[in-house]
C-alpha cells in the first residue's frame, strides 16, 4: 500500500553524466564538510602520536571512560523512554484530530521545535534555579520546605533533553500513524475488535517503524548531546560529549578525543545499520506533512 | 466524550503544558527590570531589547548569523534540489550512498562532527569564516531540505516532464518551466528549514567561532553560561516571533504546493 | 595595524578594553581585537593554530603552569628590552614566557549568614560539614586539576610549604569526603558569582576578584585568605604570532599606562604587578586583594615547574575521579 | 439466475427502514428502505456518490444513520458499534493486516472472540481451505497476488461464520481475469455457506451476473430493487433504463394505444410496454439496441434510417443510424451473421413491439 | 471499419525496424518491426508488461532502443531526443501542467517553438475549439473534469500540427461514459486532421472499435498485426485467439480433414479453419461462444452437453456447459430469444464448421 520511497527512481533514466553533474556538488559538499573531516579526525586517533591503537586501548583500559560511556547510554535510554511515554499519546491524539485541535497540537509541538535550543535550555536553567519556579511550586504545595537542588543535576539534564528532543519522537510516530489507512481500523472493528484492542493489535504494530525510528533518532541524538548537559549538568555526571569536548579543548589530547569520537561514531553507525530497515528518515520526517 | 478519550486528552494537554511551559515562562522575563532572571519578572521595561539592538557585539553576531543562514539556505536549496532531482529521476544506483551521506551528519553526534570540522577547518583556514560555517551548516541542514524537496518531487508525475519534452521543451526547460514551478514552494520551505537550522546551530558554532565573528547562538551560549541576563529572553521573544513568521510562511507555501499538485487528479 | 588578544570575556575584557586597549590604540594607532575565550579553549585554539601554521592570536592569557607546559609554543619575552616593564614591574613579574597581568587568589568564599555567625577560616573548615553545613561549590575550570587536590591536602593538614610534590592519593582520598557535598562545579567566574549570590551554595572556592565583585554588589560574603592559591594571569605571546612586535609594544604599554592601573584594579578586582597599581589605593581597600601583604603571606605559592611537568597525569586523575 | 435463499440457509434477515444519512449539508442517503431476506445476495448499484458505500457502512455500523433503523434478524442494531454486530466484511483494498501472516489474519476475528490458539489455527486453516488457499497460512500478505489477497480477506470475513457478509467493491482493484475468477468464488461460497450478502459495485455486469436482486441507487435514493432480468428488461424508470446496459431513447406522442414518432410513423404497443400508467401526451420510448434488427428499407412496419457508422466490436457490431428527424438509433447485432451494411446505406429498422418500453417524458434523466 | 488513410492525409509514415529494448536483463521489446502508413490509426494491444509503452516511448524518443531503428517519413530518428521529433503525445493521466492555465498549457508547445504571444493565444484558442473547449482558456486544469482535461491534453498535442500523435492508454483513467465520448472525439479528430496515430491500450474493445489495424504484443514480441475483423475472426495464433474476446478451446485429433474429439465425435473442417498448415495429430480447436447455438439433445451434428450454469447478463446470457469428457464449453446467446434452458438440462450444441478454427497444439497459451 505504500508508494515507492523517495529513493527509488521512477522516472525515465537520465544519462550518467547528467546524474554526476547534478549530484556532484552534493557529494563534494558532503566530502568537504563531513567525510573528510571525520575521516581525518579518526585517522588522528590511530596515527598519533605513532601509528597505534593505544588511544582506543585507553578508552577501554581506564574504567572511567567506560563509566562515562555507560552513563551516557543510560541517560540517552532514559531520555528516549521518557520521550516515548510522553510522545505516544500526543502523536495518537494528533493523528486522530482534525481542524483546530489538530492545529493546536501541531503548533504546540512545532513551535518549541523551531525556537532555539539554547533558549529552551536557558528556560530550564531558570525554571530549575534554586529560587526558580519549580522550587517555588514545590514549596508552595508543601512538598519541600527547603528549595531543592535541581539545576546541575542529572535530573535536570534528562528533563531538559526530553523536552528538547521530544518533537523528534512525536513527528515520526505521528507520521507512521497517519500512514495507516483507516481501513485497517475498520477491518479490525468488523472482525470484532474494540477500540483499545484495535490500537493494541493493529495500530501499534503498524506504527512500530515510526516508534522505533523515533526512538532511535532520539537515542542517537541524546548520545552525542552537548548543549544541554554542558549547561545544565554536573561534571560529576559527565556524558561522552562533554568528555570529548574536554579532551579536545582542555587536555588538548586530540588523538584521544578522536578515539572517543571514533568509538561514538562506531556505536552510532552500528545502531543505525541494525535498524536501517525502520530508520527511514524520509518517512519519519514525512510526518510533518 | 467517553472516559478513555477524556483520559487521553488530559494526558496530552498535560504533556503540551510541559512542552510549552519553559517557553511561556522565559518570554515575559524579557521585560524584567532586574539584571538577572526571576519569575515572575519584576517591573516592565523594553530596555533589554534596546540593549540587544544597540550592542554592537549582539548586532554583529546577529547579522553574521543571518548572513550564514541565508547562504546556507541558498546552498542547500540549490545543491539539494539538484541532487534530489537526479536521484528521484533516475540515479537509483546512488540512492543508498546518497541516503547514507545524507543521514550521516544527522546521526553522527554533532559534537563529533564539530570536533572533526574544528580540526580540519583549523588546518584549512576555514575556522570562523563564513565559508566554513556555510559548509558545515549546509551539511547538517541538507537532509531537511532534501526530504522536503523530495516529498514534492516524488509526487510530481514524471510524465509531466515527458509531456513538456513531447511539446518540444529540452530536458532543462522541462525542469525549469514545469517541475521547478510546481515544487518551488517546497524548495523554499526547505530553504526556510535550512535557514532556521543554521540560525539556531549552537554546537558547531561553539567550536568554530572565529576571531572576529561569532554566531548568535555562540553569543547566547556565552551569555547563558556567563551572565544569563534578560537579554536571552529578549532574544527568545524575537526568535519566537521569527519562528512564527517562518511557520506561517511555510504553511502558506504548503497551501500553494497543494494547490499546484491538486490538478494531477485521479 | 592590529593585535589579537585572547582573554576571558565579561568583566575582564570590558575593563581591559576601557583602561588598556583604548588608550593603547589612541597612543599607537594599533587596533586591539579582543577575543573572548576561556583559557583552556584558548589553548585548544592555539594548538590548532600552531598545528596548521595559521596563527591568529598575538597575546594569549597563561596561568603559571601554562608557562612551563606551553613553553614550546610561546615566544621568549625579552624582558630587558621592555622599558616600562623594567620601570614599573614588581619583582618576578616578567618571566621568560610571560609577563604578569593580574594576580588574584583561589579563595574560600562563604556566606556570612549561613552559619549563625560562625565563620570558616580555612580549607579544613570547608571540609567540615558538621560545623558548616550546606552545599559547596568547587571549580570545574582551568586549573582545578591541581587547585582542588592542593586545597584538599591543606584541609588534610599538609603544610603549605610541603604541598609539592603533591601526594595525589592522599588528596583524592580527602576529596572523596567532600564530593557528596559539592552542589555545583562552576565553570565560569560569572557562574561562581551567581551561585554565591543565589545561595545555591554556602561556600565555594572562587576567584578572589569575583568574590570581591559580589561583595561590592551587596552580597553577604566573606573571604578566607588562608590557604588561598595564588593565581596570576600572564600575558604571553605565541610563536609565529602575526604581530609579535605589536604584542610586545602592548605589554610594554600595559606597564607604562600607570594611571590606568588603579581604576582597572578596582573594577576588575585583581591587582596588577605594577608599582603604580595597588599601592595607589586606600589601605582599607588594599586588604581585599591577594597581593596585599597580609594576604599574600598566607597564599599557596604553587610549584609551577612540578605542576607543568605532571600536568597530564594531574588531569587524567582529576577527570577519572570527577566523572566516576 | 435468481436463486432463492436455500431453505436451510443460515443467513440473517436484514431490514433497512427509512435510512437517512447527512454529512453536514450533503444528503448521502435519503429514506432508503430495503428488506434483504435471509441468505439473499443483494447488489447495491449506482453511480459514484450515489450513497452505496454509505448504506453498506450503516449496516456495518461504521456510519451512524441520521434517520431510520437497521435491524438484523429483527434486532435493532442501529446504535451498535461494528465490533458487536458479528458481520463479515470484505473491503475494496483487501485490508489484510500487513504485519500478520495470512494465517494470523484469518485467525484475527477468532482471537478477538477469545478462542484458544490451537482452535484458532484449526479454524483458520479450514477457512483458507474454503477459499482454496490451504498451505498459505505462513506467508505474509504482500507475498500474495491481488486475487489471493482478496481470497484471504474473504476467508477472514467468513471464518467466524457470520450470518451476513458485506462487500464494498471487493473486486474493483482486480484485473479482468481475476475479477471473473473471484466472482465465481464468491458465488460458490454464498451457495455453500448460505450467508446473506450485500455487495456494492459500480460494475453493472457484475451486479447482473452475481446478485439475486439488485438495488439501484441514485443521489441517495432507491430507484428500483429487482432481480437482474426484470431490472434489465423492465427497468422501472428512465434512470434505471439508461443506467443498466444501452438504451435507445426516443421522444414520442402517446395516445393510450399507439406511440407516434415525429415523422408520424407510429407503433401500437402492448399493455406490458407501460411500467406504470401514462397519460396521453408526450412520452418517451425506450428500446435496447440488441432488440432491433435490420430490414430492407421501406419494408412494412420498419423505420427508415440512414447508417452513419458501422463499428465492428468483435462478437457484436454496432450500427449507428439516424432517423429522418435526426434522432440517433443504435442497433447491436452479432458480427458473424451481419447483413452487409455500410456507412451511408439506407435501411429499415425493425422494432418488435414486445421489446419496447414506454416512460412518461420528463422522468429522471 | 477499416478505414484507409485519406489520400490528402498529412500524417507521417512510421517505420519501426527490428526494434529491441532491454532494461538490464529484462527484454522489454524484442525485434519488433512494424510499418505504420501515413494517416493510419494503429492500436498496440497486449497484456501488462508486454512492451506496449516501451514501443511507444521509443517512437516518441523517451526510450533509446538497444536495437533497431525508428524512421519517421523515411528519416532515421532513432537517436533524436523527443523535443526534436515534432510528435504529439497524450498520456494516461492527462499530464496537464498544473501551474499553468488551460490556455497556457495548450500554448506551451508553441512557446517552445518561439512563437509570439498573440499568435500563440490565437492558435491555442483554435485548438481548444477543435476539442470543443473554447472559452475554457482561462481556467486552471483542476477546475475541469477528467474528460475535459484529457481533451485539453489532446488540444496541446495537436496545436502545432504534428504529423504523428502518440497516445499511451489515454482513456484508461476515465469512466465508461467519458471514455466512449473521448473515443468518438479522437476518431473525429483523426478523420478531420489526418495525422498518424499510434494508440496504446489494454482494452480490446477500444482497440477493436477505434483502430485501422491492431498490433498484438506479448512479452515484447509482435504476435499479429491486422484489422479488427480479421484479428477477431482469424487470430493467427492461440494467444491472439484467447486474448481477444472469449474463446472455447478444445483438444482434438486432426487427420487432415476431420477433427476428432475425445468422445470420438468428429467434425469436418473447411480449409479456411486452418490459419497455417497443421500436421495430423494432436491439435486444438477454437470456437467463439457466440457462434455456438443450442439444439435439441441428440440432434444430428450436435454435441451432447450438460448445462452447469445459466448466467443472465443483460443483453446476452452465458451458458456454461460440460461435454461428456468434462471439458467446459461456453455459449453466448441473446437473452431475449433465449431458449428456456436451465441448469442441469441436457442439450445439443451446434457448431457451424465455418466458425471453427484449428491451431497446432502446444501453441502459445
Ligand atoms: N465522510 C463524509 N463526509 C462528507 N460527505 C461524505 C462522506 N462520506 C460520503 N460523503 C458523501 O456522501 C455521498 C455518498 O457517498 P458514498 O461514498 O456513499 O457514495 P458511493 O455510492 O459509495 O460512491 P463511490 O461509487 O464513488 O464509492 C457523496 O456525495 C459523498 O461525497
Ligand atoms: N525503466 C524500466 N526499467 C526496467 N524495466 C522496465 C522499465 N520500463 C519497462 N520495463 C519492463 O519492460 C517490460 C515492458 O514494459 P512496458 O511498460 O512497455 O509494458 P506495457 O505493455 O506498457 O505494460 P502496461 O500495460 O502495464 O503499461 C516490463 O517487463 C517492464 O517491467
Ligand atoms: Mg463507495
Ligand atoms: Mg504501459
Amino acid at each position: 500500500m505504500k508508494g515507492p520511497g523517495f529513493f527509488e527512481a521512477d522516472g525515465r533514466q537520465m544519462s550518467k553524466g547528467a546524474i554526476l553533474l547534478l549530484m556532484g556538488p552534493f557529494f563534494l559538499l558532503v566530502f568537504v564538510a563531513f567525510l573528510y573531516p571525520l575521516g581525518n579526525l579518526l585517522s588522528i586517533s590511530v596515527l598519533e602520536p605513532t601509528p597505534t591503537l593505544a588511544n582506543y586501548e585507553r578508552v577501554f583500559d581506564n574504567p572511567i571512560y567506560a563509566t562515562v560511556l555507560l552513563r551516557t547510554f543510560r541517560i540517552a535510554l532514559l531520555v528516549s523512554i521518557l520521550s516515548l511515554v510522553l510522545s505516544l499519546p500526543v502523536a495518537v491524539l494528533m493523528a486522530n484530530s482534525r481542524g483546530p485541535k489538530a492545529v493546536l497540537i501541531t503548533a504546540c509541538i512545532l513551535l518549541p521545535f523551531w525556537s532555539s535550543v539554547l533558549v529552551r535550555t536557558a528556560a530550564w536553567a531558570i525554571l530549575l534555579q534554586r529560587n526558580g519556579m519549580v522550587n517555588g511550586f514545590l514549596q508552595a504545595i508543601g512538598l519541600t520546605s527547603e528549595p531543592l537542588r535541581l539545576l546541575y543535576t542529572q535530573g535536570a539534564v534528562v528533563v531538559a533533553m526530553t523536552h528538547v528532543l521530544m518533537p523528534f519522537m512525536v513527528l515520526p510516530i505521528y507520521g507512521a500513524l497517519r500512514n495507516i489507512p483507516p481501513a485497517y481500523n475498520r477491518a479490525a472493528a468488523i472482525c470484532g475488535a474494540g477500540p483499545l484492542r484495535t490500537f493494541w493489535e493493529v495500530t501499534l504494530p503498524l506504527a512500530m517503524p515510526g516508534i522505533i525510528g523515533g526512538f532511535i533518532l532520539v537515542f542517537l541524538t541524546a548520545l552525542g548531546y552537548f548543549i544541554t548537559p554542558s549547561l545544565l549538568g554536573s561534571p560529576q555526571e559527565m556524558m561522552i560529549a562533554t568528555l570529548i569536548s574536554q579532551q579536545m579543548r582542555e587536555n588538548l589530547d586530540w588523538p584521544f578525543a578522536a578515539a572517543l569520537v571514533g568509538v561514538l561514531t562506531l556505536i552510532v553507525t552500528v545502531i543505525t545499520l541494525i535498524f536501517s530497515k525502520v530508520f527511514q528518515f524520509d518517512r519519519m520526517m514525512g510526518g510533518r506533512a | 466524550m467517553n472516559p478513555r478519550s477524556l483520559l487521553l486528552h488530559a494526558y496530552v494537554y498535560a504533556v503540551l503544558v510541559f512542552i510549552l511551559l519553559p517557553i511561556l515562562v522565559i518570554l515575559p522575563m524579557a521585560f524584567s527590570e532586574t539584571t538577572y532572571l526571576t519569575f515572575p519578572p519584576q517591573g516592565l521595561t523594553l530596555s533589554w531589547f534596546g540593549d540587544f539592538f544597540t550592542d554592537s557585539r549582539w548586532m554583529a553576531s546577529t547579522w553574521f548569523s543571518v548572513k550564514i543562514a541565508v547562504l546556507t539556505a541558498i546552498t542547500t536549496a540549490v545543491v539539494g534540489t539538484m541532487a534530489t532531482y537526479a536521484l528521484v529521476r533516475g540515479a537509483n544506483a546512488m540512492g543508498t550512498l546518497f541516503q547514507a551521506f545524507l543521514i550521516g551528519p544527522i546521526v553522527v553526534p554533532h559534537i563529533a562532527l564539530a570536533v572533526a570540522l574544528y580540526l580540519f577547518f583549523q588546518n584549512a583556514g576555514l575556522s570562523g569564516t563564513t565559508l566554513g560555517y556555510v559548509l558545515a551548516h549546509s551539511v547538517i541542514a541538507m537532509p531537511f531540505t532534501v526530504f522536503t524537496v523530495a516529498a514534492a518531487l516524488t509526487s510530481v508525475d514524471p510524465a509531466l516532464e515527458d509531456a513538456a519534452m513531447s511539446c518540444g521543451a529540452s530536458r532543462f526547460n522541462a525542469f525549469r518551466l514545469v517541475t521547478l514551478p510546481i515544487i518551488l514552494p517546497n524548495v523554499i520551505s526547505g530553504a526556510l528549514f535550512a535557514f532556521i537550522i543554521s540560525f539556531d546551530e549552537p554546537v558547531i558554532a561553539f567550536f568554530l567561532a572565529g576571531i572576529r565573528d561569532k554566531t548568535l547562538p555562540r553569543m547566547m551560549f556565552d551569555d547563558i553560561e556567563q551572565n544569563l541576563t534578560p537579554i536571552i529572553p529578549a532574544i527568545a521573544v524575537l526568535l519566537t516571533l521569527l519562528s512564527i513568521l517562518v511557520l506561517l510562511a511555510a504553511a502558506v507555501l504548503k497551501h500553494m504546493a497543494d494547490r499546484n499538485k491538486g490538478a494531477e487528479g485521479q | 595595524d592590529e593585535i589579537v588578544i585572547a582573554t576571558t570575556g565579561g568583566l575582564m575584557r570590558n575593563t581591559l578594553e576601557e583602561h588598556m586597549y583604548k588608550p593603547f590604540q589612541e597612543a599607537t594607532g594599533t587596533e586591539v581585537i579582543p577575543f573572548d575565550i576561556e583559557v583552556p579553549d584558548q589553548w585548544a585554539r592555539a594548538e590548532g593554530m600552531v598545528r596548521s601554521g595559521n596563527v591568529e592570536f598575538d597575546i594569549v592569557t597563561a596561568t603559571g603552569p601554562d608557562l612551563i607546559e606551553k613553553a614550546d609554543i610561546l615566544l621568549t619575552i625579552p624582558c630587558a628590552e621592555l622599558e616600562n616593564v623594567q620601570k614599573f614591574a614588581l619583582e618576578g613579574a616578567c618571566t621568560d614566557k610571560g609577563v604578569a597581568r593580574t594576580t588574584g587568589g583561589m579563595v574560600l568564599t562563604y556566606n556570612k549568614e549561613a552559619f549563625g555567625g560562625k565563620e570558616p577560616k580555612n580549607w579544613a573548615d570547608f571540609w567540615n560539614v558538621q560545623e558548616f553545613p550546606g552545599p559547596r561549590g568547587l571549580p570545574d575550570t582551568g586549573d582545578r586539576d591541581w587547585w582542588v587536590p592542593a586545597v584538599a591536602l591543606l584541609a588534610d593538614g599538609v603544610a603549605r610549604e610541603d604541598l609539592f610534590p603533591m601526594d595525589l592519593d592522599r588528596a583524592y582520598k580527602k576529596l572523596d569526603e567532600i564530593r557528596p557535598h559539592v552542589a555545583v562545579w562552576w565553570k565560569t567566574g560569572n557562574q561562581v558569582q551567581q551561585i554565591m549570590r543565589d545561595k545555591e551554595v554556602v561556600m565555594a572556592m572562587s576567584y578572589s576578584g569575583r568574590s570581591l565583585a559580589t561583595i561590592k554588589d551587596g552580597a553577604p560574603l566573606g573571604m578566607a585568605w588562608e590557604g588561598a592559591i595564588r593565581d596570576t594571569g600572564y600575558m604571553s605571546i605565541l610563536k609565529d604570532a602575526p604581530n609579535s612586535e605589536g604584542a610586545l609594544k602592548y605589554i610594554d604599554f600595559f606597564y607604562g599606562n600607570s594611571e590606568g592601573h588603579p581604576p582597572f584594579i578596582q573594577t576588575v578586582g585583581y591587582a596588577t604587578s605594577s608599582s603604580a597599581g595597588l599601592q595607589k589605593l586606600p589601605e582599607e581597600e588594599q586588604k581585599l586583594y591577594a597581593t596585599y601583604p597580609a594576604n599574600y603571606e598566607v597564599l599557596v605559592d604553587p610549584d609551577f615547574e612540578w605542576i607543568g611537568a605532571n600536568r597530564a597525569a594531574l588531569r587524567e586523575r582529576w577527570t577519572a575521579w570527577l566523572a566516576q | 439466475m435468481p436463486q432463492a435463499a436455500s431453505p436451510h440457509s443460515k443467513g440473517a434477515l436484514i431490514e433497512i427502514r427509512g435510512l437517512g444519512k447527512r454529512f453536514g449539508s450533503v444528503v448521502a442517503v435519503d429514506d432508503v428502505s430495503l428488506t434483504i431476506d435471509a441468505g439473499e445476495f443483494v447488489a447495491l448499484l449506482g453511480p459514484s456518490g450515489s450513497g452505496k458505500s454509505t448504506v453498506l457502512m450503516s449496516v456495518a455500523g461504521f456510519e451512524r444513520p441520521t434517520a431510520g433503523q437497521i435491524l438484523i434478524d429483527g434486532v435493532d442494531c442501529t446504535g451498535l458499534p461494528p465490533n458487536k454486530r458479528n458481520i463479515g466484511m470484505v473491503f475494496q483494498h483487501y485490508t489484510l493486516f500487513p504485519h500478520l501472516s495470512v494465517g494470523d489474519n484469518v485467525a484475527f476475528p477468532l482471537k478477538m472472540r477469545g478462542i484458544g490458539k490451537a482452535e484458532r489455527r484449526r479454524q483458520a486453516e479450514q477457512a483458507l481451505e474454503v477459499v482454496r488457499l490451504s498451505g498459505y497460512a505462513e506467508r505474509m500478505p504482500k507475498q500474495l497476488s491481488g486475487g489471493q489477497q482478496q481470497r484471504v480477506a474473504l476467508a477472514r470475513a467468513i471464518v467466524y461464520n457470520p450470518r451476513v457478509l458485506l462487500m464494498d467493491e471487493p473486486l474493483s482493484a482486480l484485473d479482468k481475469n481475476l475479477r471473473e475468477e473471484m466472482q465465481i468464488e464468491i458465488k460458490r461460497l454464498h451457495a455453500e455457506l448460505g450467508f446473506t450478502v450485500v455487495f456494492v459495485t459500480h460494475d453493472q455486469g457484475e451486479a447482473l451476473t452475481m446478485a439475486d436482486r439488485i438495488a439501484i441507487l441514485k443521489a441517495g435514493r432507491l430507484q428500483q430493487v429487482s432481480p437482474a432480468r426484470s431490472l434489465y428488461e423492465r427497468p422501472s424508470n428512465l434512470f434505471a433504463a439508461g443506467f443498466i446496459g444501452e438504451m435507445n431513447i426516443l421522444p414520442v406522442t402517446w395516445d393510450g394505444e399507439k406511440a407516434t414518432f415525429s415523422n408520424n410513423q407510429d407503433i401500437r404497443l402492448p399493455a406490458e410496454a407501460l411500467i406504470e400508467p401514462i397519460r396521453p401526451g408526450a412520452a418517451v420510448l425506450a428500446v435496447r439496441p440488441e432488440r432491433l434488427s435490420v430490414a430492407a428499407p421501406g419494408e412494412a412496419g420498419t423505420w427508415k434510417a440512414t447508417v452513419r457508422d458501422v463499428v465492428y466490436a468483435g462478437a457484436g457490431s454496432l450500427l449507428i443510424t439516424h432517423l429522418d428527424d435526426g434522432s440517433e438509433v443504435r442497433l447491436r447485432m452479432p458480427s458473424a451473421g451481419q447483413a452487409n451494411v455500410r456507412s451511408g446505406d439506407t435501411i429499415g429498422i425493425r422494432m418488435p413491439p414486445e421489446a419496447v418500453l414506454l416512460y412518461p417524458s420528463g422522468d429522471a434523466a
